[in-house]
This record gives structure tokens, C-alpha cells and sequence, in this order.
């Protein structure tokens, strides 16, 4: 015996593939200042409007505006300003490098800069940040030696991570930045961890985690939001919602159905939906986030909209799966573009200043490909073959000692 | 049936295998991570959406646990699934679910439900993909009673193993040496590239036909020593006999589990002699079986110690890749070593 | 450098260990009738206060009120109320059969039989069914026989699964029961798979799972939501909150801070709360479910509050862990007595049908128990031990071959 | 330091282990499904949370994944987290962790992070628990460089281990074989009940001490012939060799990584036989990596085929498990064959 009505699979499509007209419409965007701010120490449960919100600080005129305004220093802006176009010379560079055959790999974050960059400068010293492989601004803001990334994305002798990993995957302990691996996911439950012991210890350094989109389909996501939120940890949750995961669009990731900020809900979380390509709106949510957690209130998972402007990686094409210029009409602009103005228009900045920072920070990025070249490029050199056998374990056992001796190095 | 043959890349006889399949049975489904519109990240499913339908050929989430778990229940459904995971690295979300359940469905149901599915992943190293595009974790499936495991040496037997392995009633872990999707390799990096053009075993027939599962092959055969291989190391093993000037028997076993002993220590019984080869690290992995196998059937046949050439007891270390997977040299010297005694 | 506020780790505790006095308070339960009735149709999203809602039936004076009030005859009922009393009873005996050395391991489901029951009944004999080990009552309300049961649980010569399995991890397809596991949560996913098969055949048949409060927290759960979210499955997600899992309380699921029905709004999809001890709101919850997923709207979670009146298993004793008395708090009742005082009001029940009933049912228990003991109980009788060689493949290969033939069987 | 000796259980052992290092080190903190007020489902952490307080020794969420995430977390930051993984068999949702993260953090972190945890985990079968909780997953921890694996057989070895494992700088799956925490077992299933009493490894220092990690044991000297064995195994190699009346030698590996491999090759040179005995499914169980390093090292010494003795290729079967289980008459006629030769 069937029933009346059969079932028929749903399969979710984008709004548009190549050849299509780019559609943004779902992503139900707010003008800046339309959100409300709660307190930090209002009770989860009483912000569950928030993840339908949208946390947007600069309006049309480079102004900002609305209660999420937040009080930067121009000093402050400009150095995230500078990080920001920084990381992205440095992407735009090294990309390079990959077709000149430098190195076997490389990712970029054009589009996404002001998330990672705006956080690393608002968090301190001693708080520990979980990237994700498209957050270099956070290292960028810090400082961290180009050299450093050059050699490590060339697996030359001088790479810091030994030739270990493939290039981008840094680790960078003194910059707050937690060794990243190729899996998806696994490491954001570590952020939690940290954040558990620093509780543990009455102390105060706090987790920043990131996972993208697509990502937050893994188990590891959820797992890592239950613990959160059952011992209250001191740790940001934080989606960088770009719209795609390599090919599929982030309604394989369920964000077709909700705002992926909604999934604080069912935690008793708060959970923020801001501008991600608005470094003012970043910044404010975060300090909020910090405030809270600093509170002792614990986490809150911060959704920021933004846009993956470039492929995936250097090994996809994405005009084969998407509008070749859906980047254009992606309703939030370009990160770079808007705090720079922001910046003109407060009186700070002009393009003359910024042509020239334009160019000084090329210029040393240039310098630092040219030292890291100097090393040695992919295959050119590498560090020597006895690290293969390093830091397997704490002291090397039988079998890598005698295999070290097999190969000979 | 199996139709014309024509010259194809591993990566194409993978896809035209899936191709025949789809058209073939409606119950066959294809799915996983940029596996529809995109056509996978290695183009194993391209245009096989376009042509076979939405529903046929899709994205997933990224979830390896949920993709896997729902292949199993649609199997139990009665369906005949084909699960991608993009790099079999990224498989060990999955692993409670491929042990836990997908290997233990009929058993533990008296046999009222099984889990027909068929997971493909690319696997193995060589292409400078560093610690997690690079893995062989064959060791890892082989101990779990209950699965099946399969790797491929060359564009032939890829499209009919996967044929069979869809065609077969239980789990089957197709893993596909990604680096030799578009051409042979030896193991000698600095070597002008190799395409499949030319290889008779790039000769593939353009419909349906089927290698057995469990069914070993003998690649070269010879009467001095016997080389036990599987994936891309049997590209390997084939130049390192070359260069070692032993006459040596080399078996592409092509099925971890089923595993074909007796094709093992026929030949062994023949030779005496025994050098095992594969990519995985060595301590604790599949050549430690295969020793212990050999051993135990053929001591008395034995000539010298079997040996086994294998990756390092390290991670997988991107700029070392060259100097970990095993070449040519290191089993040239392996045979020479068991020919010593 | 320090912040001048320091983290503290927060461990959550129930509201009462032995002593003490349970309270169940923070449950924010709603009186019969008093939560609204959506129309199947709704939009998930339109529906997000519905996890904080409850829906409850049967009012304090056994009546049925409000616009969840299904529509049942008194036939049905019955035949619930008959498939409640059997597993009660079959429970109590086997659990002292394990007392006896009759069996190895046992678990009730007292407290929890509405559920499985009322959704037996109500669910088509092609759709089926995800269990967890305590929905017993999903069998009984379909007549499974009982000597299978039994056999089964003294993995004697008789047992349908050839002494593979644990006690009681039944798997009966025709009964449209799924094989269980002793893993928890791992099966949440096959229902989603089979469910869209089902889609993609143009079948009728819709799965459902079940999962426990403590299981929640497994990544598989949220794996599961999101594939059914995203393929809009016919599937039904059952999480049947019983307080406790083994010895920690649901808040370690994350129940404190948010009701684990609410974890439906991250994914868009309507999640309901539902009186678990009260068969009328379990059919009529589960009703409106089916209706929304043969509408082709996809997958419900539905939260039933209920209670795990016995230990978890014959290897714990509950009052090490949680008030003696805590059954006896828990705010809503017996299921079984709750639908046999309705059955009354009804008039078309009274006590001595009901002492009868008691009877004649637990003469069938006694009856099959003897007949199983007559086969053989734990260690007196088992399959033939080449059963232990079969079905690990569908033709086994060399290596099962050679081992039986080793053993010699 | 090591203070009075006195009587205990393997359980209470190890809970003695963890109570010395709760209260020696501040950084040590206990977790797990259970483990809290309630103090196990083993009763391992009995105790604790009262003695040590709420924010030592808590429960968890169920959730494997996110319980060996967080203490690799926790190791990173600086503590060393002793995680319980409730049985063994739900260590698979976990696998990931260890393997993809725990395994890998120091090396791909050039040292920078590392992740000092302890997994305990009751193991093993014996217990008629059924597929899930009886099963034996050594070999999938072995093959994983970068991981530790214990597996104590005794009270005495169970906390030194245990303490050892926690003040290691690396990731250690420590596993206890769950048929032995109260009494020894023969592998005899008729046989009274024995309990640890009157056993002269159950005289444990009440204090600190330590067990070295890779050391193996010889718990009984011969000289025909080496057993190997560990865990619940070493009990019943015992009451095997002394049914076979062979003069064996029996090892107590105690540590699976690191392999005490010169223990082994002394013995196999010594006696020129032997016999690997473990739980777990034999097919490349981690007797086929025992089997292959003696066949390479003491080919020449070697008078008989090395023989094994495992569960068989088949799901733990709960019925069964007494026909599953290597008993001492299989290991009496496996001694007994290689003593043909
Ligand atoms: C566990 C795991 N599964 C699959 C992959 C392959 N993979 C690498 S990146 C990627 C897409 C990730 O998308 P998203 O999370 O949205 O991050 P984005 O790249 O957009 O920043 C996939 C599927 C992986 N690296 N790890
Ligand atoms: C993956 C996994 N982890 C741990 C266990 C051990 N275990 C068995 S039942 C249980 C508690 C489950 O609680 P809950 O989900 O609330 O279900 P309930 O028993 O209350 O019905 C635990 C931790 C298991 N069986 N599987
Ligand atoms: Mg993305
Ligand atoms: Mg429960």
C-alpha cells in the first residue's frame, strides 16, 4: 500500500552558474546601524533575534554609524588598513610565485581581510587564534616576518616549519597563531580546550577559532560548540561565511535554510551575523564578544558575511563554477576599499598616502620574495633531510633512528 | 558489452566506469564534495551530472561522517551508493562509521541489512599535497573485518574493479593512487612526465565489463624473487627490478582484501625469496601482514629474510616527499639484499 | 600582562545528587492545551518559538485539550496502552532475569513507553524505524513475538541474530526496526540516507531516528540535521530527553542552556517540545510531522521530555548518582497510568479491564520467558558456532574458510 | 616517594595512578563520559572529583570528538589532560583527532605545539559485552606514528605505566585490558573467579613511581621457544605454555609503541621459536608487525615458522566470545606445532 504523495529529492542549487546573473537577494543584508546592541551580559536566550540581524558599521558615505560604532584610534585604523593591503599584496604575489612553479601551492583571502586583520589587532598578546588557511591578515597585523612566510611557502632550507607542511599551513606561536593543518574542523574543539584551560588556570588569555562555511557541516563544529557552551569557555566562534566551499555554494552547508549565526541558538549562544567586509563591524562584534567572555559569560559564535574573491586555491578555476564576475555584485564591497575610504573621509588618509603605501609595502613584499628566492624555490633547496626525522615524538625511538641511518642523513 | 575500446587516463576510466553505471542501474547514486556541477576535484565525475541528472551525480556537504552514514543507510534502503571523499587523508571522519557500521551492518542483523556501498578517494603520494593530500592508509581498512579495499594500478583495471566493487554486496574502499591518475610513475621524480597514451593497460573498453575483486596479477613475471606491490608502487617496483638485474616476479595485488594468497606463495614458493613494497609508513602496516603471511606458508621455501620497503615511520613531510616515498633505488637494493643470501 | 578579570571553569551540576531535593524547575514545562498548532505548511523559520513551547495533551483531570488534541479512536488507544503495559512488564521480567544469571545484560525503558509506541502505531509498515536501545515499546506495539525478544536476550540456540549481539540490540526489518548498535548516534545518519533514497525512488517510505539527550552531543547528530536540512528528507529526528545519561544529566548535553528542540532553528527546520509521557501529544507531535514531510517539507526534530525511571542499564544503580526519589518528582507522571486514567474519563476502560490485562500480559511474558528458558538461557545454549563465521562478508572469503575450518565447526 | 606497598585491584591501580597525579600535579586534570561524581563506569576516577574537587576530575558531553579535541587543546595550552574514552570501541569517532591532530602536532608545528595527553580506555574483550565493548583496535593505534600505546597487564605495571603515560611529552593511548581490572583471567571461562589478591604484582606502592614506556617484561623464562603476548593475553600464555609443557619464554610487551624490539630479538635468538598471541582479529593485526621484525632480525635463528594466535577475522562476537577468544589450548598447540619443526 503507498500513500497519495511520493517523495522527491531536493537537491540545492545556487542562484546562478556560469553565464548566469550573480543574485545576493538571500542573504537578507540590513544598512549600517539597523541592528540593535544588546549588552554583553544580556542572557543568550533574550539575543535570539541576533543571528537574523546584521551588524553593519559604515554606511554608504564611509561613515559609521549605528550603536555598533566603535571607538578605533585612526592610528588603529591605519595599521589595519596597512595589514589589510598588505595580505593582500602578499596574496597577489605569491599567487604569482605558484605560476612561476616557486612553490606547489598557495591560497588566497582577497575579499575576506578585514575579519582575521581587525581581530589579531584587538586581541592580546597572549590570546591564541585557531586559523583557518585564509586568515594571513591575523599575522600580517602582527607583524610576523615576510621572510618567514616566503620561506615556509617556498619549503626552502630557511623554512621555520622545516619543510614540513604544505606552504600556507604556518604556525606561529609567539604571534598567537596555532599550527593549522589541512582538515577541515578539527581544530576548532582545541580552541575550546585552550579556552578550558585558561579558566581552569584563573587565567586570561582567550581562543579565537575560525572555521569557513562549508565547514560548519563537520561534526567536529558541533562538538566543539556543545563543550563551549557547557563549561562556558572563554573562546570566540567565529564563521567566515564567503559563500562558497571550493565549488559548492554554502547552502550545502545548510545556510540556504538559515543564517549559519542561527546555530548559536539551540546552544543558548548569542549569535552575531555581521559585515565581514567592514573592519569597524568586526571589530565591534568582536569586542563585544571579548567583553562577554571576558565576563565570564562565555562563548559567542560571530557569523561574518563576506566573499572568497578568488578560486579556492591555485588548483581550481572557479569560472567553471560560478559567474566569472559575481565578485562585482556581491553587495558588500571590497574590505580594502571601504575602510579606505572610511579613513578619507574621517581626513586621515588620502590616495596620494595611500599610492604610496601601495607601493612601499610591494616594494617589501618584493624584498621578501627576493630573499626567500635567494634560499632557494621549490625543489631548489629544502632543509636538510635528517628533519623528516625530528619531532616525530618528544625523543626519536628505535625505528627512526635506525631508519635515519637507513637513508643516511 | 564492454564495447570499443579506447585509450583513457586513469582519472577518465574511473569516470567512465561511474558513467556505465549510472546508465546502467538506477539505483547506482554518485555524491560527494564538489563532486556535481564541478565535477570533482579531480574531474573523476565530470559531466556525469550534467548527463545523468541532478539527483544522480551531487554535492554534499562537507560532513565525511554524514556522507559515509548516509551511503549506508540509503544501501540499506536498497540502493547501490558511490560515496566520494576528496582525499582518503580526510576519510578518518568517517572511520566510525566505515568500522563501526558499514562493516559490521550484516553481521550483526543476522543479514537483514548490508551496506552495498562503494567509497572512492584519491590516495597516496607524489604530487607535493604535504602531510594531508598524501596518506595510504590501507592498513587502517585492512584490519577491519568486514570491509573490502581496493587500489588500482592502472586505467584497465580501475574502471573494472570499480565496476565490480559498485556490483558487489559489500563495503568497498576504492582507493585511487591519485598520482598516477594521468600517467604512470616510476618513482624517479626528476623523469620527464609519463602519460597513459601508449600503455596497453590505458586501452579500456568503453562499456561494461568487470575485474574480479580478490584477484591478484602477475605484471612481470620472473623466477629469482618475488615483489608483492599494489597502486603507484607497482610502477615503482617494475623500474626497481629493472634497475636491480634480478629476475624477479612482480604481483600488482590490486585487492587488499580480498587478498589473493594464493598467488602470493605460488610465486614465493617459486622464488624463495620475497621483497614487499608499498607507500604507507612502515611500522604496524599492510606489509607487515603480507611478511607474516608469506612466512607462515612458505618458511621452508624461504632463501632469505622477506624484506619490506616502505615509507618512514614519520608523517608525511611535503619537502621531503622524494626522499620518503619508496623509489626505485631503495627496492633495487632490497633485492639485491635477499638475493645476497 | 593581565587583564584585571580572570576566567573561572564552569562545570555544570544537576539540581539534586543523593539527599538532596530534585527539582525540575528549569524543565519550563506549559499546561495542556497551552501551546499553538502551526499548520504543517509553516516555514521552519516562521516556527522558531516552537522549541520553547510544549505540547501537551491530556490536561490534569485526563482530558484531552487544546489544538494539538489528535483524533484517535479508542481502539488505538487501547491498542497502546496494551503495547505501554507489555514492555513494562516484559521489562520488569527480563531485568530480573538478568538478576538470575539468565542473560548478560539488560536495559529498560520504563518511564519512556509512550513514545515508541504511539509512533509504532502510528507510522506505515514500510516506513521505518532508527532506534535507540530503549524503544522496546516500538516492537510490542507491533507484535513482534515476544520468544524472539527472549531468545535474543539469552543469545540462546533460537536467537534471531544468531548470538552476534548484545541483549536486547534487536534488529527486526520486517517490523520496520533497524539493526541496532551499542554505539550511540551512528545510525542517525543511515536514517537520513534512507530517507533519501526513499525521496529519490518516488517511494513513500519515511524514516525515523531516534536519539538520547546525552547523544545530542555526538557530532553524527549534527551531521545528520544538516544532510536532512539541506536534501529536505523525509525524516523524523527524535530526541527522546529522559534527564539522564548513565550518570550525567542532561546538562552536560548542553540542556541548561538552551532546550535541545531549539537546536532545530540553526537549520531552519521546525523544532518541537513535546510531553513524552503523554501518548495523545506524542501521536499528535508525530502526526503533524508525517504530514509535513509527505508534503515534501522534509525533516521535524522533535524533543520529548520524559524521564528514565530505572538505571540505565542492569550495570549501574541510579541512587549512587541522583536522588532515590527523583522519579517521583519528575512533573509528569506515568505514561501509562496517564493513558489508562484518559482511557477511564473515556469510558471505555476501568481497573479490573485493567488487572485483567495486566494479567493476561504478563502470563505471555511469563509464557514466551519459559518457553526461551526451555531453549536455554546465557551460557546453557547457544547458535551453532559456526554462526560466528557467517555473514562477516555475503560469501566468505579464504581467510573465515580456513578459521572454521581451524576451529573445527 | 613510592611510599607503602598494599594490595590492589588493576582498578584500583589506576585509580591510585590518577589520585597520586591529581595531587602532585596542578596541571593534571581528569575527564570523561561518567568519570565525575559518579567516578566511572569502572569505577576508575572513584573518588576523585570529591577529593580533588569539581574542576579536576568532570564529566563530559558524549562526544569523543570533542573530548580529545579539547584536551589537545588543553595540552597545547599547557596542561596534561587524562581523557576517558568509556570503552575503547568509542574511540572511533575520536580517531581523527588522534591521528590527523594528536599524532601530528608537534611535527607539523616544527615543535611548537604538542599535545601531552593520556587516552585510558577500558579494553579488550572477556567480559561478554558484545561487539561494542569487547573489541581490541592496537593496530590502529600502531600504525600511527606519533602515538603511544600501552597495554599494562597487572596492578603493578597499570599505575607506573599510567604515570609514566601522563608525564610523557607525547600522545599515549593507554589501554587496559577491562577482563583483568579485578583478577587475572586464564582464558579458562569455567574456572573460579580469581581476584588480584595474593598476586605479587598486585603489591603496589601506595605513592609515585613510574614504569618506563618500551619496556617490555619477561614474565617467564625459557628456552624453547618466545611468546609474545600483552594484556589480558600474558595470563593466558601463561596457562598455555604450562599446558603445552614447553619451556617458553613469555614477554609481556606492555608497550605496543614504543616496541621494546631488542627484548624480542634477545629471546627469538635465544630459542629460535615463536608464537605471537593477542585478542584482536588476526588479519594485519599488530602480530603481523610482531611476526615480520622477527622474521627480518632472527631469519637465521628461526626453527620453525613464527606462529600466531589471534580472535579470529570475524565482528566480536557475543555468543561466541569464549570460541572467539585465544584460549591456552590454542596457544598449546601452536607451541606445540612450532616445536614440531
Ligand atoms: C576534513 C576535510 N574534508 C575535506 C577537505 C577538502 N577541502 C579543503 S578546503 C574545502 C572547502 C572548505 O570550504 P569553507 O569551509 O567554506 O572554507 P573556505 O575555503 O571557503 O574559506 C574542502 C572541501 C578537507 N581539507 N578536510
Ligand atoms: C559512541 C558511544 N559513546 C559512549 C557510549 C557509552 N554509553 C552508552 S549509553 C550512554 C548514555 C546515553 O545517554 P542518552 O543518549 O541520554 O540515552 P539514554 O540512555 O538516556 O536513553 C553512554 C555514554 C556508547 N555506547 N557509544
Ligand atoms: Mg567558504
Ligand atoms: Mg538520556
Amino acid at each position: 500500500m503507498r500513500n497519495d504523495r511520493s517523495f522527491s529529492l531536493h537537491i540545492p542549487e545556487p542562484s546562478a552558474r556560469p553565464g548566469g546573473t550573480p543574485d545576493f537577494s538571500h542573504l537578507h543584508l540590513e544598512p549600517a546601524g539597523a541592528a540593535r546592541r544588546p549588552v554583553a551580559e544580556t542572557p543568550g536566550l533574550e539575543m535570539r533575534d541576533m543571528p537574523y540581524r546584521f551588524i553593519r558599521v559604515l554606511d554608504e558615505a564611509h561613515e559609521a554609524v549605528g550603536p555598533w560604532a566603535p571607538r578605533i584610534e585612526p592610528d588603529m585604523l591605519l595599521r589595519g588598513l596597512r595589514a589589510m593591503m598588505l595580505t593582500r599584496i602578499f596574496d597577489d604575489r605569491l599567487f604569482r610565485a605558484h605560476r612561476q612553479g616557486k612553490t606547489s601551492f598557495y591560497m588566497k583571502s582577497t575579499g575576506e581581510e578585514a575579519i582575521p586583520v581587525a581581530q589579531s589587532l584587538l586581541l592580546g598578546a597572549r590570546d591564541m587564534c585557531f586559523p583557518t588557511y585564509r586568515v594571513l591578515g591575523w599575522l600580517m597585523a602582527r607583524n610576523y616576518p615576510l621572510i618567514d612566510l616566503v620561506n615556509q611557502i617556498f619549503s626552502n632550507e630557511a623554512d621555520p616549519l622545516r619543510g614540513r607542511q604544505l606552504p600556507i599551513l604556518y604556525s606561529a606561536r609567539d604571534y598567537g597563531f596555532y599550527s593549522l593543518s589541512g582538515n577541515l574542523g578539527s581544530r576548532m574543539s582545541h580552541a575550546v580546550g585552550w579556552a578550558m584551560a585558561s579558566a581552569y588556570k584563573g587565567d586570561d588569555s582567550l581562543a579565537l577559532a575560525y572555521v569557513g562555511d562549508g565547514t560548519t557541516a563537520e561534526g567536529d563544529f558541533h562538538e566543539a560548540l556543545t563543550f563551549a557552551s557547557v563549561y562556558r569557555a572563554p573562546v570566540l566562534l567565529c564563521i567566515t561565511n564567503n559563500q562558497w566551499a571550493i565549488s559548492s555554494f554554502s547552502g550545502f552547508a545548510g545556510a540556504q535554510e538559515a543564517p549559519l549565526a542561527s546555530r548559536a541558538i539551540g546552544f543558548g549562544l548569542p549569535g552575531l551575523r555581521v559585515d565581514g567586509n567592514d573592519f569597524l563591524a568586526v571589530w565591534a562584534a568582536t569586542q563585544w564578544a571579548v567583553e562577554r567572555a571576558r565576563a565570564n559569560l562565555g562563548p559567542t559564535l560571530i557569523e561574518f558575511v563576506t566573499y572568497r574573491v578568488a578560486g579556492h586555491s591555485t588548483s581550481d578555476d572557479p569560472t567553471k563554477y560560478r559567474p566569472g564576475d559575481e565578485a562585482n555584485h556581491f553587495p558588500l564591497g571590497d574590505p580594502v576599499e571601504r575602510l579606505k575610504q572610511h579613513l578619507i573621509a574621517l581626513g586621515v588618509w588620502d590616495e596620494a598616502r595611500h599610492a604610496a603605501l601601495t607601493e612601499e609595502l610591494d616594494q617589501a613584499v618584493r624584498a621578501a620574495v627576493k630573499q626567500g628566492e635567494a634560499v632557494g624555490t621549490l625543489g631548489e633547496s629544502k632543509p636538510p633531510v635528517r628533519e623528516m626525522f625530528e619531532h616525530v615524538f618528544a625523543t626519536p625511538d628505535w625505528r627512526l633512528i635506525e631508519q635515519r641511518r637507513e637513508l643516511g642523513v | 558489452m564492454a564495447g570499443e575500446t579506447r585509450s583513457m587516463t586513469m582519472i577518465q576510466a574511473i569516470n567512465s566506469a561511474l558513467d556505465v553505471m549510472l546508465a546502467r542501474d538506477p539505483d547506482v547514486l554518485v555524491f560527494g564534495e564538489d563532486v556535481g556541477y564541478f565535477g570533482g576535484v579531480f574531474r573523476a565525475t565530470e559531466g556525469l551530472q550534467a548527463k545523468h541528472g541532478l539527483t544522480r551525480c551531487f554535492d554534499t556537504p562537507i560532513a565525511e561522517g554524514g556522507i559515509i552514514g548516509c551511503a549506508i543507510g540509503m544501501g540499506a534502503y536498497g540502493l547501490r551508493p558511490v560515496a566520494e571523499i576528496q582525499f582518503v587523508d580526510y576519510i578518518l571522519p568517517a572511520y566510525d562509521q566505515l568500522v563501526s557500521e558499514a562493516a559490521r551492518l550484516r553481521y550483526r542483523s543476522g543479514g537483514e541489512f548490508s551496506a552495498p556501498i562503494t567509497v572512492r578517494s584519491p590516495y597516496g603520494g607524489g604530487i607535493f599535497g604535504g602531510q594531508t593530500h598524501s596518506q595510504s592508509p590501507e592498513a587502517l581498512f585492512a584490519h577491519v573485518t568486514g570491509l573490502k579495499t581496493i587500489i588500482p594500478s592502472n586505467p584497465y583495471d580501475a574502471k573494472g574493479l570499480l565496476i565490480a566493487s559498485i556490483e558487489d554486496y559489500d563495503p568497498v574502499i576504492f582507493m585511487e593512487p591519485k598520482r598516477i591518475y594521468n600517467g604512470p610513475f616510476n618513482g624517479r621524480h626528476g623523469e620527464q612526465l609519463r602519460n597513459w597514451a601508449g600503455e596497453p593497460t590505458a586501452q579500456v573498453p568503453e562499456g561494461h565489463y568487470t575485474v574480479p575483486l580478490g584477484k591478484a596479477v602477475i605484471v612481470r613475471a620472473g623466477k629469482d624473487a618475488t615483489v608483492l606491490a599494489y597502486g603507484t608502487m607497482v610502477h615503482v617496483a617494475m623500474a626497481g627490478i629493472e634497475e636491480s638485474g634480478v629476475d624477479a616476479e612482480l604481483i600488482d595485488l590490486r585487492s587488499i582484501v580480498p587478498l589473493d594468497i594464493e598467488a602470493i606463495t605460488a610465486s614465493v614458493a617459486k622464488t624463495g625469496r620475497c621483497v614487499i613494497l608499498h607507500e604507507a609508513t612502515r611500522f604496524a602496516g599492510f606489509g607487515g601482514e603480507l611478511s607474516a603471511l608469506v612466512q607462515e606458508r612458505c618458511f621452508w621455501a624461504l632463501k632469505a629474510p622477506i624484506a619490506r620497503v616502505a615509507g618512514w615511520d614519520t608523517p608525511y613531510p611535503h619537502a621531503f616527499e622524494m626522499d620518503y616515498l619508496p623509489g626505485p633505488g631503495r627496492l633495487a637494493a632490497a633485492l639485491a639484499r635477499v638475493m645476497e643470501d
